[in-house]
């Protein structure tokens, strides 16, 4: 890019400190990727953050489609196939057709440690009632992603407002918002959900059954969580107040509207967008949590953390059932939590090409 | 030069007024969600009543015990009352006997009419060895595992290193715990059963029954700390002073761990007190999962069965930790970090 | 009803640590005592006098209280036996012989007076308590009015006496002399009670047997607190270091005299109780032998018992009894009022699916009317909607819909306790089944803790939430018809809150049979009185009954005397004993 | 000192760094040699690779992926060959080196004392404690450090920029190297500072015959205390020499242009606006057509007029929070200034980091509300309007900020960041925003195609012209620039400023220009107002202030302001001597 001419110029290098590990940037002014494209170009070659990232993108979908792959692959989720069973033991015989012989004993021999996993049933069959696994983890799928989405939504939100206050507006504001960010830090949380469960009586917002059970616990985790995300974006702002850009903004005589929302709030877009991927997996482990301790959702919804729960007792007998839940469980997780990094990486300034 | 004696003193009264409002706060919050919430929910004394009576309760039978546990009194009474009974200590009657409760008294429990203090305080031990052995581990693992995979950022170690740790992160709890259990204590045969064993009876049998639970609990908080410590190693080592003492000739493993592990590792000293305070307060699913009778699997069985001096009773243990352990973190900072020692 | 803990699974009982996870093997091997598989039901196993050793109990939730007047659980009442002798007792031998009555503190049978309004009963003489001193009418006198008048103070205990005493209600802890103001109870000298009740009540000596009559010195009485440290009249005593939630110890009382005592061997010397452990590491130590006895009487929990009907090694070490429970669906008259809908209900229910649901044959019998086997009166065979193998009539289901006017289905409610997986699978069987004939069941689950003080046994509840259908579970207080079936038929049973005649049937033929059966001495009698009660109940389609559910005992091999008493529906603690050799 | 041969050697250097877009030459192939107590100077600007040089002396690349070859040779040792070892046992003792930001040289959580015990202690191992205690308080004497036995105990917040550099520059003389390296020392210096810690510099390589090689951007800085210099461009020594034939006579163009944009204190304004506008003319006469400005604005001392801006005794003073329960103590930022400014004048405002000046500059803008005293601007008092009222006013007066890194939102396309003014004041149209925009981008020297590129895409020079851009949009009456060009390089610098009077001329603005450099405010200001702490010690027309200051800081200043003449910076940095040991003694 050069200048005109009437204004000699040497040929513009733009400064780049000369720090040990970063080369000077030969570049000259011609690149006119916004940050958002270079982050994209990083991101495209960490080869992990992509495998997790369509891994994301599939899960997202299954959970999405789940009425359809079910019907498609499988059976409704609460449908019961029950000839499959041995009566006594709620275990998969290995050869339907010809079960345990009468008066034999009901030994490991007959019956089949892995659920009947056949064409008909992907994942086998749940011992006892006989339903569909493959369709249950799809139908777990929406719920645990469900609640996941939306209480980090809530989550984020609460966090991003009370953040930027705290941060803009300083003072006696500031103080009071930290100070109800230690105490909401000092809850504990999952004795809480468990007492609120039970207590919330039907029908409150117009919500009944799983709605609201779904209702309660993103707002559990919405509104006792907000103080993670609300430190960080109170730090960025204090940062992002001082620079000479707002008081540019300021001197226009920009509004503090103008400048909260047109300045600051799109600076602090990937801080936000990064850790709310790292809050998911934490949100869905969270769910799981509360189903174990047998507050979840109403059967015969499944969700993960139910399935986890129900299948731990049969995990000896049968292990399928405890297996493919948790792999559903720690697949997930693990995916968004590669993802999160990997595009903490990719827009974070700081890392050299 | 330490700052004078007296703004020491103003900075620990200002942070002790701020925890005495968390624990009011916490308290009061707690008696909103178990007294006011059930009354908006429609159920009447009676009907909480009829929790802590025996089966087919008779009318009389109700009414006596909402009586007795102060059921129907307004809330503002109740609350009142319980910050009385905690600051001055009350008498309780039992058949014709009065007992004295002395001044953090806590109350009795609505269902095992058993002391609460005296129930928190003997199994204090149990959460605060669990608590404190998780931390010391999840602390060196982390902070070892980030320093590591700082250091050599982006190799293979690296990759593992993060990968494992964010394994722990994946996997709940009382998964882990019980595939712990399953393998080592009853199929592998490694470990005893973990039963507890206070520390001054026998440090052995106490060791080897806490190390599972530890480890497990530990599993869950390392990846954090790994990913902490890693972020905040590779900042400062793009730091000035890192260069400046890389160029006095000192040797990689000085710089490292002499230069950039202490400015890295301050910000862990905030979130670890938050951790370990929060962890005191009982670590419900491992208590659950390893059977430990901690003031977690303490608290659960409360809020299961409302007991509602237990629960309140936990509730403000567990802020009273959180609250000693934030205090903690900022007297030991000006220590670690001179620079704040101005603006204490 | 005794309340059964059911295994503590408010919290996830399905939590399960387990046997070792690959197929490994079972632990100990087959039984040296050449025991088959469930002979612990009928007959004694490891007979043996040897004294000695230590008893380790182990159990999931916790005693509601030691204190033997405030009691309700099964467990506790067979346990308590330890440390508090009562009146009256059932006979110490396996089986259904265990369902007749023996003395134990008195010295003959009570005999009533003409009417059944009075009872007289003698107790032995020289009988003594661990510190020694004597043990009085006038002290078993106080123990009842304690129990039974407290306002409160000892909430958890039944009342049987207060509702068939004629006493006038007093508080035992507001009176400066309350065996004065006991007036039902005379004690005409220190071993003779003579009991006054409102109406004749042919089964009183059933309420003898309760921990309510153990003996209590008025001075020793310290309310609540009492619990802590219990004055022992039994072969054991507290060893003072009690625990509530953590660990109970007894250990050997030597002011009892076995001579006295015809019900209790007292072989081990002392007996250990842990609390709050998890219930899946309690069957893993039972089953490594690292504790003798789950104290909850319940039998090992899912996880072990799908593993140990599977191991075909560790078929002599289980025992299979009756528990002697019934597991049922309540229909709510209120909410269905119309008797052909409750039996279009009955006929559409897929007993098989639901039979499954308990876990098949090792759960329980599949059951089609009211009474358990267990209780003279019943009659298994006897079944009013029969179904080809079990799989439920569909076409009488929808002529039974069409009856009522609801042809195309009606929609309502199931409630289940939280926690208890095996309600939960019978609710999900039960909603698919009623699909079939389109009744839409949508189940809601609730803490097991409040379920029938808020929820389920609330009137108010049920009206307004259109709770349609519930599902619980009831065993006898006292191995009768009466003793199982009143409090959940007869119609002054139902009560606004912690309603257990949860269906709410108030059928006037059936509340008259009640009252008849009070009156009539003869058991045999009764019996036949309670099939035509049991009959009346199946037709109004109040209740329909799931299994008469069976629980799965482990049997450890170093344990003695052991054999399953109907009584009190798990082992008699007070046979056992324990031989390491 | 055995003087056998030079004490460093560099042959054929050449370092190149591996990035994403192919290999990057940051040194093609430089050679020089320091003889052993010479004093060699390294200038360029930044991106001609003087940074890597001295970090390769050091051989401090290693660990990074720069590939280097070629020889360099300090002390007799093969730094590109030698063992990690060998290398370590080299740093600190044969060669010290000492960094630009002393903010952030210094290891802030221990002691000064520590640190310097350390890097003795590296080398003599077995040195006792107290021993190397001794040696790091002479160390700390020796560099000026007042009360070194105390301030030894001290951590490195608690001292200044230049006292840090001075503690830096000791722990460099712990083991006595043979040659200390000195990467831009003075640059984040004030320049009082930066002419005691350069004269320090100067005393030490004449007492200890210690060799000093000194890296720096400002050939003034270089000129008073080196022998030889190299001038680097892109990675190449285009000039090397003794440092008399090369400041007075350079051969190469491109030193040539570096030394004709450095501005001198000793030139007047007049002098240097009647050149820029020649130059001007005969540029856009070889160019043909181009608009020749029709007539010079009328100069500033025409008719006076009303003031634009009269400032009569402002204070503005800051809350600092430290104290306990939150007392926090008062700080007096501006402690009473006053003046008046004409239209189309520039009035310069100097001094040191902390004098105040740029508080000043916010107040007057009513950035910030004034604690006392009165500002009218344009006849109207503004002291305590209003926000709303205010913004009308705003579009009245604009500012330039110092960094160009921190002046344009990284989020925003350049055309958006100078559109949005146009757009807060009430303009719908974004069509006609954009030709606006675009008419101002030519106008400053840009392409009319940048209109939506992000900042991060521009160099510094030319990010800086976007936000004169940004502040001439609105048309305003009075432009302030606080520090516009102390961020640049000198050639950056020097087309900015001619741009800033050019636009002078064109419209007829009134600057308000703040800056710690004394040459750059007399190339600009018509009228100067020297600050100290808050308070302004001395005002009048540049020329009189510069040519004899009133005021013993002007002087003071004018003493320690680097100068291009070698002999004339030595007679300044006699001068100083005599003014400091007049005060000492």
């Amino acid at each position: 890019m050069s200048a005109p001419s009437h204004a000699p110029e040497s040929v513009e290098q733009p400064e780049a400190a000369d720090t040990v590990t970063k080369a000077p940037d030969g570049r000259g002014g011609s690149d006119n990727r916004s940050l958002r494209q270079i982050a994209w170009q990083r991101l495209r070659k960490d080869k992990v953050a992509m495998i997790s990232g369509v891994v994301v993108v599939l899960l997202i979908l299954a959970a999405i489609l789940a009425p359809l792959l079910a019907k498609w692959f499988g059976h409704p989720p609460t449908q019961y196939h029950q000839d499959l069973l041995e009566p006594n033991t709620g275990l998969p015989y290995k050869d339907p057709d010809n079960p345990v012989p009468p008066g034999a004993f009901p030994s490991s021999e007959y019956l089949d440690r892995w659920g009947a996993i056949s064409s008909e049933h992907l994942l086998g069959v749940e011992p006892v009632t006989g339903r569909d696994l493959f369709s249950r983890i799809l139908y777990g799928a929406q719920i645990s992603l469900l609640v996941a989405f939306l209480s980090t939504l809530v989550c984020v939100a609460l966090g991003t407002v009370l953040g930027i206050i705290a941060g803009y507006k300083g003072g006696w504001v500031d103080t009071v918002i930290s100070r109800a960010m230690d105490i909401f830090l000092a809850f504990p949380l999952l004795l809480f959900a468990i007492a609120l469960v039970g207590v919330i009586p039907e029908g409150i917002l117009g919500l009944t059954g799983n709605g609201l059970r779904i209702g309660v616990i993103v707002f559990i985790i919405g509104f006792f969580n907000w103080p993670y995300i609300a430190r960080i974006v109170r730090g960025q702002t204090l940062s992002l107040r001082e620079r000479e850009f707002v008081e540019a903004a300021r001197s226009l005589g920009a509004s503090n509207r103008h400048i909260l929302f047109k300045e600051i709030l799109p600076n602090l877009v990937t801080p936000i967008l990064v850790y709310a991927t790292l809050l998911i997996p934490t949100n869905i482990l969270f769910e799981a949590a509360l189903s174990f301790l047998g507050v979840g959702i109403n059967p015969p919804t499944p969700s993960w953390g139910k399935m986890l729960s129900e299948a731990v007792s049969h995990y000896s007998t049968a292990p399928y059932f405890i297996i493919f839940p948790g792999l559903a469980i720690f697949i997930t997780v693990l995916a968004f939590n590669l993802f999160g990094d990997g595009l903490r990486d990719a827009f974070d300034p700081k890392t050299s090409d | 030069m330490p700052p004078p004696l007296t703004e020491m003193l103003n900075y620990i009264l200002r942070r002790l007024g701020a925890g005495l409002l968390l624990l009011a706060v916490v308290t009061a919050v707690t008696f909103w969600i178990f007294f006011v919430l059930p009354k908006w929910a429609g159920v009447t004394p009676r009907g909480m009543a009829a929790l802590y009576v025996g089966k087919a309760p008779t009318p009389e039978a109700l009414d006596a015990t909402v009586e007795r546990l102060g059921l129907d009194q307004p809330v503002v009474v109740q609350f009142f009352n319980f910050v009385k009974d905690l600051i001055f200590g009350t008498e309780y009657v039992f058949g014709r006997e009065t007992v004295e409760c002395a001044a953090p008294c806590l109350g009795y429990s609505f269902t095992t009419n058993s002391p609460v203090l005296e129930q928190l305080l003997s199994r204090l031990p149990v959460t605060v060895s669990l608590a404190l052995g998780a931390a010391v581990i999840w602390l060196i693992g982390g902070v070892a595992v980030g320093v590591l995979s700082a250091v050599r950022k982006g190799s293979l170690f690296d990759r593992l290193a993060m990968g494992t740790a964010l394994v722990g992160v994946s996997l709940p709890i009382y998964f882990t715990g019980l595939l712990a259990l399953a393998f080592v204590v009853h199929s592998w045969k490694l470990l005893p059963v973990p039963r507890y064993v206070p520390l001054a009876e026998d440090p052995g049998a106490w060791f080897t029954a806490m190390i599972l639970p530890w480890i497990t609990l530990a599993f869950l908080h390392a990846a954090q700390y790994a990913r902490q410590t890693r972020a905040g190693m590779l900042e400062v080592l793009g730091e000035d002073y890192i260069r400046t003492a890389r160029a006095k000739g000192l040797s990689e493993r000085k710089v490292i761990f002499k230069h950039a592990l202490r400015p890295a590792l301050t910000p862990i000293l905030t979130i670890f007190g938050l951790d370990v305070g929060l962890v005191l307060g009982g670590a419900v699913l491992t208590e659950k999962v390893f059977s430990l009778k901690g003031i977690g699997a303490y608290a659960i069985d409360a809020i299961i069965g409302k007991d509602l001096p237990v629960v309140l009773g936990v509730t403000l243990l567990g802020a009273v930790f959180i609250v000693i352990c934030n205090l903690v973190v900022d007297l030991l900072y000006p220590l670690v970090d001179p620079r704040v020692r101005i603006a204490a | 009803m005794r309340k059964r803990t059911l295994g503590f699974v408010a919290l996830g009982a399905a939590a399960s640590i387990f046997l070792s996870a690959c197929g490994g093997d079972s632990g100990s091997g087959d039984s040296a005592s050449g025991a088959a598989f469930d002979q612990g039901s009928t007959e004694i196993v490891n007979a043996s006098e040897t004294t000695g050793g230590t008893l380790r109990y182990a159990i999931s939730s916790d005693f509601d209280s030691t204190d033997p007047g405030d009691t309700y659980y099964a467990f506790s009442w067979n346990f308590s036996r330890y440390y508090a002798r009562t009146l009256l007792a059932f006979a110490p031998a396996p089986g259904q012989e265990s369902t007749e009555l023996v003395t134990d503190l008195a010295a003959g049978m009570p005999e009533p007076n003409d009417d059944f309004t009075e009872w007289t009963v003698k107790i032995q003489e020289g009988l003594k308590y661990e510190d020694g001193s004597a043990i009085t009418a006038q002290d078993i006198k106080y123990a009842i009015a304690r129990s039974n008048y407290n306002g409160g103070e000892l909430p958890n205990g039944p009342r049987y006496f207060e509702s068939h005493l004629d006493q006038e209600p007093f508080n035992v802890y507001e009176t400066d002399d309350p065996l004065a103001a006991f007036t039902a109870v005379e004690t005409p000298d220190d071993h003779t009670l003579v009991f006054h009740l409102k109406e004749s009540f042919s089964e009183f000596p059933y309420v003898l047997t309760q921990p309510q009559t153990a003996p209590v010195p008025v001075d020793a009485d310290r309310g609540a607190l009492y619990k802590e440290n219990v004055l022992s009249s039994g072969p054991y005593k507290f060893d003072g270091s009690y625990e509530p939630g953590v660990k109970l110890d007894l250990v050997r009382n030597e002011n009892w005299d076995g001579a006295t005592d015809p019900i209790r061997t007292a072989l081990p010397d002392e007996i250990t109780v842990e609390i709050g452990v998890d219930q899946d590491e309690i069957d893993q130590r039972l089953v490594n032998g690292e504790i003798d006895v789950d104290l909850s009487g319940n039998g090992v929990g899912p996880t072990m018992k799908s593993q140990l009907i599977t191991d075909e090694a560790a078929q002599a070490n289980l025992d299979n009894p009756y528990s002697g429970a019934l597991r049922y669906v309540n229909i709510h008259t209120p909410v269905i009022e119309d008797v052909a809908c409750r039996q279009a209900i009955m006929y559409a229910a897929d007993r098989d699916s639901l039979h499954r649901a308990w876990g098949g044959d090792s759960g329980g019998d599949i059951a089609t009317n009211l009474l358990p086997p267990t209780l003279d009166g019943s009659d298994p065979e006897s079944d009013l909607y029969p179904s080809e193998d079990n799989k439920g009539d569909l076409e009488a289901a929808q002529a039974k819909l069409e009856e009522c006017g609801e042809d195309d289905g009606f929609s309502t409610n199931i409630a289940v306790r939280d926690g208890r997986p095996n309600d939960i699978a019978t609710a999900e069987a039960l909603q698919e089944a009623l699909k079939r004939v389109n009744i839409e069941a949508e189940i809601q689950t609730f803490p097991a803790e409040d379920f029938f003080a808020q929820y389920a046994g609330s009137q108010d509840y049920v009206r307004e939430n259109d709770i349609g259908l519930s599902v619980s579970g009831w065993g006898p207080d006292w191995a009768t018809g009466y003793g199982f079936a009143y409090k959940i038929t007869a119609g002054d049973a139902i009560q606004e809150t912690g309603n257990y005649n949860t269906a709410e049937l108030d059928d006037p033929e059936v509340n008259e049979l009640w009252e008849e059966a009070l009156r009539t001495e003869a058991p045999d009698e009764r019996a036949n009185l309670y099939e035509q009660i049991d009959t009346l109940v199946m037709e109004q389609a109040a209740i329909l009954p799931v299994v008469f559910d069976r629980s799965m005992f482990y049997r450890s091999d170093e344990l003695t005397n052991v054999y399953y008493s109907a009584a009190y529906m798990m082992y008699d603690f007070m046979a056992l004993g324990v031989d390491r050799g | 000192m055995a003087t056998t041969g030079p004490v460093v050697r560099v042959d054929d250097l050449r370092v190149t760094f591996p990035t994403m877009d192919g290999d990057v030459q940051a040194v093609k192939g430089l050679s020089f040699e320091v003889p052993a107590g010479g004093a060699l100077g390294i200038v360029g600007e930044s991106g001609s690779g003087k940074s890597v040089t001295s970090l390769a002396l050091m051989g401090l690349h290693r660990g990074s992926r720069a590939k280097i070859t070629g020889a360099i040779e300090v002390a007799g040792k093969n730094v590109v060959t030698a063992s990690d070892k060998e290398l370590r046992r080299m740093r600190g003792n044969d060669i010290a080196m000492v960094f630009q930001d002393p903010m952030q040289s210094l290891h802030p959580q221990y002691t000064i004392g520590n640190q310097l015990v350390e890097a003795y202690k590296i080398h003599n191992p077995k040195a006792s404690k107290d021993a190397a205690l001794k040696k790091a308080v002479e160390a700390l004497d020796r560099v000026g450090i007042p009360q070194p036995e105390k301030r030894v105990n001290s951590y490195p917040h608690e001292f200044s920029g230049g006292m840090r550099q001075r503690v830096v520059i000791a722990m460099g003389l712990m083991c006595d190297p043979k040659v200390l390296l000195a990467d831009e020392p003075t640059t984040a210096l004030d320049v009082t500072v930066q002419a005691q810690v350069l004269d320090l510099l100067d005393e030490l390589r004449r007492d200890l015959g210690m060799a000093l090689i000194l890296v720096s951007h400002d050939l003034a800085v270089v000129a008073g205390s080196v022998d030889e210099v190299v001038v680097m461009r892109h990675g190449e020594a285009v000039e090397r020499g003794d440092v008399r034939t090369v400041l007075s006579a350079p051969e190469h163009p491109y030193t040539q242009a570096l030394l004709a944009a450095v501005p001198r204190v000793e030139v007047s304004r007049a002098q240097r606006r009647a050149q820029d506008r020649a130059d001007r003319v005969a540029k856009a006469g070889a160019e043909g057509g181009g608009t020749v400005p029709a007539a010079f604005a009328p100069s500033a001392d025409g008719g006076r007029g009303e003031p634009l801006l009269s400032v009569r005794d402002v204070a503005q003073r800051f809350k600092v929070r430290g104290g306990a329960w939150g007392r926090s103590t008062d700080f007096w930022a501006v402690k009473g200034v006053s003046f008046d400014l004409y239209r189309g004048e520039t009035l310069g405002v100097v001094g040191e980091s902390g004098s105040g000046k740029s508080t000043l500059s916010r107040t007057v803008m009513r950035l910030l509300e004034p604690t006392r005293g009165r500002v009218v601007f344009d006849g109207r008092d503004i002291t305590h309007m209003k926000e709303r009222e205010l913004r009308p006013l705003r579009r009245d007066v604009q500012m330039v900020f110092q960094s160009p890194y921190s002046s344009l939102n990284p989020r925003l396309t350049v055309g958006d960041a100078i559109g949005t003014a146009l757009r807060v004041q009430g303009e719908k149209d974004t069509r006609k925003i954009r030709v606006r925009v675009q008419e101002l981008l030519e106008r400053v020297g840009l392409e009319p195609g940048h209109y939506n590129r992000f900042p991060h895409a521009f160099s510094g020079g030319q990010r800086q012209r976007i936000a004169i851009a940004r502040a001439l949009i609105l048309k305003p009456k009075l432009i302030i620039c606080d520090e516009p060009v102390s961020a640049l390089d000198v050639s950056t610098q020097d087309q900015v400023l001619r741009l800033l009077s050019e636009l002078q001329d064109d419209f007829g603005l009134t600057y308000i220009f703040v800056a710690h450099d004394l040459a750059v405010v007399r190339q600009v200001s018509d009228r100067v107002l020297v600050m100290r702490k808050g308070e302004v010690v001395e005002s009048g027309d540049s020329d009189s202030v510069y040519e004899n200051p009133q005021s013993e800081y002007t002087r003071q200043l004018l003493a320690a302001a680097p100068v291009l003449d070698p002999d004339e910076a030595r007679r300044h940095r006699a001068e100083r001597e005599m003014l400091r040991a007049g005060r000492v003694a």
